[in-house]
């Protein structure tokens, strides 16, 4: 430091150099400013990976443990409902990352369309979701609210579950079914809930987008957005197979 | 101030700046709507002082009730209540965010040359949350404390206590996001906001262990989260992960609460141990021996941090097997500890040292945390742990790194900045007094209780058997001389704030970019963005500096 | 180290608990733990004085007055790995022997004498296999190899006699293991060590060493009428587990003599040894491991038997090795419907099970 | 003294900034499709019996599927080398804290502990 910038004079220098709005003090450039804000939300993205990695965690364990709780457990799972939730949620990520293009090529029109079709297909997504979690509602399947193992001692009295032949499981295995919806709930409600907020972010990107915004090279936030969104379908990627398909097989 | 320190030309002349980061604006809204990352240090200072006093307070409860062998001060379950508030308060509400939160945010913009963290509003919203979460554990207290212990060890804490876990859960979660800002915003920071020339080995050690420190932080406490809201989920609809008798697995909780509490015990050490390497070096005048060797054990600390969790869980039921990886890999996280140890021994050799208050704690520090760390490794051989696991033992074994390590550190460090964040010195007589009664109190404190956790004294016990009284006085009369230890600090600092010496800019002669502006700094830290063309810790390019100024000056 | 130096061993060791600094040693495992921990302690003061010598002579070499210009230096390869190789080998060292010691306190020997021990808020109850129950004591004899094994009923406890070195944690739901030789007679502290609420300090009780011809009075003296075993003798009957278990040629259940210690085939392919975890895990959760031939029609018992009950039924397991005493209780309660659940007659059987005894 | 650690790292941390990078739409179309169709495929495996490697190939299809969001909806492709180690650290942590503790819970059946 030959000359010593660091060393401030008491008296304040007046004037900034000019900046863009968006442009907060204390970065030198534009380029930063994005840049710190992606990495950011790169980080932020790590704390979620392993905020779901607790319930991988036990997933993985109770699978192991009572295999054949979670193959009952998945029988009642909707591979229908399950792969066309998988469709729309990817095709969501599909017009984010549209929605980012026409963003970077200053399309205001494009970006309009598309981040309302993302939330069109986010809340389609959630739609869907709550059909099927209505009906583990009416067949008193959330654990801890009147949870109820009739389905699995007496397969023959549920549709689902006689539709794939189940054995009756033994009382104390049918009570381990607890378990695997508990972990259900648990992991897609926990993705639900960040496809809630991103609903509502969304709402507010549209809002902004339509008044002229983001199509003026300045597109962190939408940018960040879209990492987010796509994170949420990644979590999605996994649960699928996880819940629904890979305890298919008794 | 001591006559051992040189005077720069300005020294003697030397006066608080009329505009600085503290009278840019005033009143209280201006604080607490600001988004300067000095004046939220200062929020945090203030607001965790507060709590350590709490915490320190409840310690004191916790000593006198154990001065006689029967529970006689209060009942078994007021005594659970109190250790249980005193570690999550000390922990969660003081230790994670001590060094990080207040010297952190206050100097990792300055030592990189930067304006601000790059999330000047996140770093806000961290405080609100660290007061939300401050605000639910002081709620809790009043409303009737809880009584699990720190470690939320489940099924008792979900089937079996009646008392506040959900507030207590719910307020360290929060806190818990919190930390998870600060770390995160301290991360983008290093990457992106360093100054032209600051490359990463010219980036001072305290910069590198808060990075250490912060990627612990980050990585870590959303596995707490998550842990935290499942006990929620039990306690409340009952789902049964952590419920033997639904099948679930209480040992689950152990691994998900320590996978983040044993990188958490780093979280605490590695901003203090950036904190010494700061102090040895600046009184020793010389730059720190192995700058490399010590920036990375910081880095190895952090990555193999993740990797010894089950250390924690020896006797509880894992498999054997497991518990060997465990035990070797703990050994491994030792030795960059003793890395650092020893590196900052030989930065004295043939440096020309002083003895400052801030020296005199980081020698403090030395001492006691290879203390507080070798006895570590006895409970990280999973042999001699069968025997001291839930003893006095373990509660010597953190105090000593965290109170003796760490709290030392943090004052250190206080003492050290104290005129760059006030304008002011602290007066020196009486805080070198301070730290030599501070760490006399603190062995006697803590010292016994090796003994006693050898003896087989149980933790967490409310009434203990008669033979292990007289240890236990020694240590409740060692406490009281470190209440006074640490009661000091605080009066004589806030009496500085009005009457002590003007510091000036550079009054230890530090080599750190922190060091080159006024103090206290400006709100926009540089008015020019500086060039960093020279190491860390140069203490020749410093002497080069002094000589133009005199001559320019003359 | 006490076989460096007897002597000077045990009069450090004496000197040491006169001054009520240091624990009795009583058990078989204490010295070798003890020779660990002092090794450890004599490590550990090494290095402390090394670290303070390095730092109190460099203060008063290169204190400012005697040294007022510092030399700046970079660092040096070689110290850097000197201080890294010479503390990992050291640690390293205290990392096998701690293991083999681990080792040992966890693996009962085979002719260890078993006692059951069942924690609860906030009490400990010792069940001997001769029927005598202990609350908050342990009576154990010398020369003899103690296994305990550990459940709790509620939360973690930790079962802890700092005499013998040894602690095992009593798990909800699980059964641990963990045995100790007394060597001195002598009563000593019994903690338990893992906060469990309210009274944790008074879940506190006596470890009673007697010489064997005491601790086989003081057996008769304390017995309650009725075995361990004989108590699950009765729950047996009450429960109408001879309903199937009854090693008949056509018993819905398998036969139960002489399964304890045998490997059995399970309906997965797997293997699994029965132990008292494992019989315990048959009465509470049986379908999590179905026998080869048979189908998961037991009934659980979880929620029915408390710890105490399962462990009167282990013990009853562990010591059938007839189906004469089968016999004799059966029908005490009427036979439960025939039919459903059966297989293949070929299928049973003890050796069509792959039932060998280890 | 402190020279020869200099020079090396010139420029400081300003250079690395991502030059920004335009994924063209016609990339988006064909993850999009392979996502689609990976998704078809994985549904159709899980109705064939393929013991242990029923899990094997769904969650290997996932994993693929993954990537490809991260790759190329993400951007992570053309990103800095920063980003793709903030995605390798958090994958490491990740396998780190499952792995770990499965570790203890596979081998607790190798022994009586
Ligand atoms: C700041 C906090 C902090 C730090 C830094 C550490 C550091 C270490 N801790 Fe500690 N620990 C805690 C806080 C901390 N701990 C807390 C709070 C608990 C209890 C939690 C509870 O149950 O409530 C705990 C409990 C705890 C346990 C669990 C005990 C049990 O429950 O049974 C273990 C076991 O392995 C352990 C080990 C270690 C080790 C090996 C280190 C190592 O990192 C130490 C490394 C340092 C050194 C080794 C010293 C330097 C070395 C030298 C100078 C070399 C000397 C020279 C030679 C050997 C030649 N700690
Ligand atoms: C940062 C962490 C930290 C710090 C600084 C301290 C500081 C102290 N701790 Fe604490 N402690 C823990 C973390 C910490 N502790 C944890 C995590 C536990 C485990 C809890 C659990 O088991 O769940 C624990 C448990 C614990 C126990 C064991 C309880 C038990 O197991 O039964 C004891 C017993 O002596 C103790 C004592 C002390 C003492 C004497 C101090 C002293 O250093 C404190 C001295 C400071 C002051 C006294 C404050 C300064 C004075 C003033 C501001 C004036 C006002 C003071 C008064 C009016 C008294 N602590
Ligand atoms: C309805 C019939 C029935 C009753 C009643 C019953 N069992 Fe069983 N039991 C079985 C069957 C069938 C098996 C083998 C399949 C299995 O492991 O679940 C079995 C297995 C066992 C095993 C494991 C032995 C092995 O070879 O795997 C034990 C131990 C056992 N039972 C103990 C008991 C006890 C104790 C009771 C009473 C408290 C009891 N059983 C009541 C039918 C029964
Ligand atoms: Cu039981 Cu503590
Ligand atoms: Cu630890």
């Amino acid at each position: 430091m030959p000359d010593s910038p660091a060393i401030a004079h008491d008296e304040l220098e007046t004037g900034h150099p000019a900046h863009p709005s968006y442009q907060r003090h204390h970065f030198a450039t534009m380029d930063q400013q994005a840049d710190a804000t992606s990495f950011a939300m790169w980080l932020f993205l790590l704390t979620e990976i392993m905020f779901f990695g607790g319930m991988f965690t036990a997933y993985l364990i109770y699978r192991n443990w009572y295999y054949p709780a979670f193959v009952a457990g998945s029988h009642q799972l909707s591979i229908f409902w399950g792969t066309l939730n998988t469709g729309v949620l990817i095709s969501s990520s599909f017009t984010m990352a549209m929605g980012v293009w026409y963003a970077e090529t200053r399309r205001k029109q494009g970006l309009v369309l598309c981040l309302i079709a993302t939330f069109v297909l986010g809340l389609g997504f959630l739609g869907i979701k709550s059909i099927e979690y209505a009906e583990k509602i009416e067949k008193h399947h959330v654990p801890g609210l009147h949870y109820s193992v009739k389905s699995f001692v007496d397969p023959a009295s549920d549709k689902a579950a006689s539709e794939y032949g189940d054995k009756p499981l033994a009382l104390d295995m049918a009570r381990h079914t607890e378990l695997y919806f508990f972990l259900y709930f648990a992991m897609t409600g926990m993705h639900a809930l960040h496809m809630i907020i991103g609903i509502c972010i969304l709402g507010y990107m549209i809002f902004r987008a339509r008044a002229g915004d983001y199509t003026d090279g300045h597109i962190s936030f939408v940018e960040n957005f879209g990492l987010y969104w796509h994170f949420v379908d990644i979590i999605w990627i996994f649960l699928f197979p996880l819940l629904y398909l890979i305890s298919r097989h008794a | 101030m001591s006559s051992t320190i040189v005077s720069l030309p300005d020294q003697s002349t030397a006066r608080i700046p009329k505009i600085n980061f503290i009278t840019k604006e005033n009143g209280l809204l201006s604080w607490l709507l600001t988004s300067d990352h000095k004046r939220i240090a200062i929020l945090y200072l203030i607001s965790i002082t507060f709590f350590f006093t709490i915490g320190g307070a409840l310690a004191g409860v916790i000593r006198l009730e154990l001065l006689t062998p029967q529970s006689d001060l209060m009942a078994a379950d007021t005594y659970n209540k109190v250790f249980t508030m005193h570690g999550v308060v000390m922990i969660f509400l003081f230790l994670v965010p001590s060094v990080p939160a207040t010297l952190g945010n206050f100097l990792i913009p300055l030592m990189i040359g930067a304006k601000d963290l790059a999330l000047p509003k996140i770093n806000l919203l961290s405080w609100y949350l660290y007061i939300a979460g401050g605000i639910l554990v002081l709620y809790t207290m009043i409303s009737g404390g809880v009584d699990t212990g720190w470690t939320f060890t489940t099924p008792l804490s979900t089937h079996y206590v009646n008392t506040n876990v959900l507030t207590t859960g719910m307020a360290i979660f929060i806190a818990g996001f919190s930390s998870i800002f600060t770390g995160l915003n301290f991360i983008v920071t290093i990457h992106k906001m360093r100054a032209p020339g600051m490359t990463w080995f010219r980036l001072p050690l305290f910069v590198w262990s808060n990075y250490a420190a912060s990627i612990l932080m980050v990585l870590g406490t959303p596995v707490l989260a998550i842990a935290l809201v499942l006990v929620a989920l039990e306690r409340t609809v009952g789902i049964g992960v952590f419920d033997p008798t639904k099948g679930g697995d209480p040992l689950l909780f152990q691994h998900l609460f320590w996978f983040y509490s044993h990188p958490a015990v780093y979280i605490m050490i590695l901003p203090g141990m950036g904190v010494i390497s700061e102090v040895i070096s600046a009184f020793s005048r010389k730059r720190v021996f192995g700058y490399t060797a010590v920036a990375f054990s910081s880095v190895a600390i952090a990555v193999f941090g993740f990797f010894v969790w089950e250390h924690h869980m020896f006797i509880m039921g894992v498999s054997s097997y497991s518990m060997l990886v465990f035990s070797l890999l703990t050994m491994l996280v030792a030795v960059p500890s003793a890395i650092k140890i020893f590196n900052w021994t030989f930065t004295l050799y043939k440096g020309s040292i002083t003895f400052e208050t801030p020296m005199l704690y980081a020698f403090g520090f030395m001492g006691l945390f290879t203390i507080g760390g070798l006895t570590g490794v006895f409970l990280g051989t999973s042999g001699t742990d069968i025997h001291l696991t839930e003893t006095y033992f373990i509660v010597a074994h953190f105090h000593f790194v965290m109170v003796g390590g760490m709290l030392m550190a943090y004052l250190a460090g206080i003492h050290f900045w104290w005129p760059k964040i006030t304008g002011r010195m602290y007066p020196e007589k009486i805080s070198q007094l301070a730290a030599v009664v501070t760490f006399i109190g603190f062995n006697f404190t803590f010292f016994p209780q090796f003994i006693l956790g050898t003896l087989g004294m149980p933790r967490r016990y409310a009434a203990y058997p008669p033979e292990f009284q007289i240890l236990n006085v020694f240590s409740t009369a060692g406490a009281t001389i470190l209440g006074v230890g640490y009661l000091l600090p605080i009066l004589y600092l806030t009496w500085s704030l009005k009457y002590g010496e003007i510091a000036g800019n550079n009054p230890w002669q530090a080599t750190g970019l922190e060091w080159q502006i006024q103090s206290p700094p400006l709100t926009e830290n540089f008015l020019e963005v500086p060039v960093m063309d020279h190491d860390a810790y140069d203490y020749e390019w410093l002497e080069r500096q002094k000589e133009k100024e005199v001559a320019s000056a003359g | 180290m006490n076989h460096i130096s007897p002597v000077i061993w045990q009069f450090f060791v004496k000197w040491l608990t006169n001054f009520e600094l240091y624990p009795p040693e009583a058990s078989r495992i204490a010295p070798q733990m003890d020779a660990l921990y002092f090794f450890m302690v004599l490590v550990s003061l090494i290095g402390l004085t090394i670290v303070i010598l390095l730092v109190t002579s460099f203060c008063i070499l290169y204190s400012k007055k005697r040294h007022p210009v510092a030399v700046q230096i970079e660092g040096s390869t070689l110290l850097e790995a000197t201080w890294t190789i010479i503390p990992l080998g050291l640690f390293l060292i205290m990392f096998v022997w701690g293991a083999l010691i681990y080792f040992r306190v966890y693996t009962p020997p085979a002719n260890a004498m078993n006692i059951y021990v069942v924690g609860k808020q906030w009490m400990w109850k010792a069940e001997h296999p001769g029927g005598q129950h202990e609350i908050n004591s342990l009576h154990v004899p010398t020369g003899q190899a103690v296994q305990l094994t550990l459940i709790s009923q509620d939360v973690f406890h930790s079962f802890s006699i700092p005499a013998f070195r040894v602690k095992r944690e009593a798990i909800p739901g699980r059964y641990t293991t963990v045995w100790f030789e007394p060597t001195t007679p002598g009563t000593y502290h019994l903690f338990c060590t893992q906060y469990c609420g309210t009274n944790h300090s008074q879940m506190i009780g006596d470890i009673v060493v007697m010489t064997p011809d005491d601790f086989k009075k003081w057996l008769a003296e304390s017995t309650s009428g009725a075995s361990l075993a004989q108590n699950g003798e009765r729950l047996f009957a009450s429960l109408s587990c001879n309903a199937c278990h009854n090693g008949r040629p056509d018993a819905r259940g398998p036969n139960l003599a002489n399964v304890y210690g045998s490997k059995l085939t399970l309906t997965n392919g797997q293997t699994q040894t029965a132990d008292e975890a494992y019989l315990r895990e048959s009465i509470l959760n049986p379908s999590e491991h179905v026998t080869q031939g048979f189908s998961p029609i037991m009934p659980t018992y979880q929620g029915q038997i408390s710890e105490d009950g399962v462990i009167a039924l282990v013990e009853y397991i562990k010591n059938l090795n007839s189906n004469y005493r089968v016999d004799q209780t059966l029908n005490t309660t009427g036979l439960l419907p025939e039919g459903e659940g059966k297989v293949a007659p070929a299928a049973r059987g003890s050796t069509a099970r792959g039932m060998v005894k280890q | 003294m402190s020279e020869h650690l200099d020079h090396e790292h010139e420029g400081g941390p300003k250079n690395d900034y991502e030059e920004h990078h335009i994924v063209s739409p016609a990339v988006y179309a064909t993850i999009f499709a392979a996502l689609l169709v990976a998704t078809g495929l994985t549904v159709g495996a899980s109705y064939i019996e393929m013991g242990v490697f029923n899990p094997i190939v769904a969650i290997g299809i996932a994993v693929i599927k993954a990537t490809l969001v991260v790759l190329f909806f993400m951007h992570v492709k053309y990103s800095s080398k920063l980003t793709k180690l903030t995605v390798g650290a958090g994958l490491f942590t990740f396998l780190a804290l499952i792995g770990m503790t499965l570790s203890d819970y596979i081998s607790r059946a190798w022994g009586r502990w």
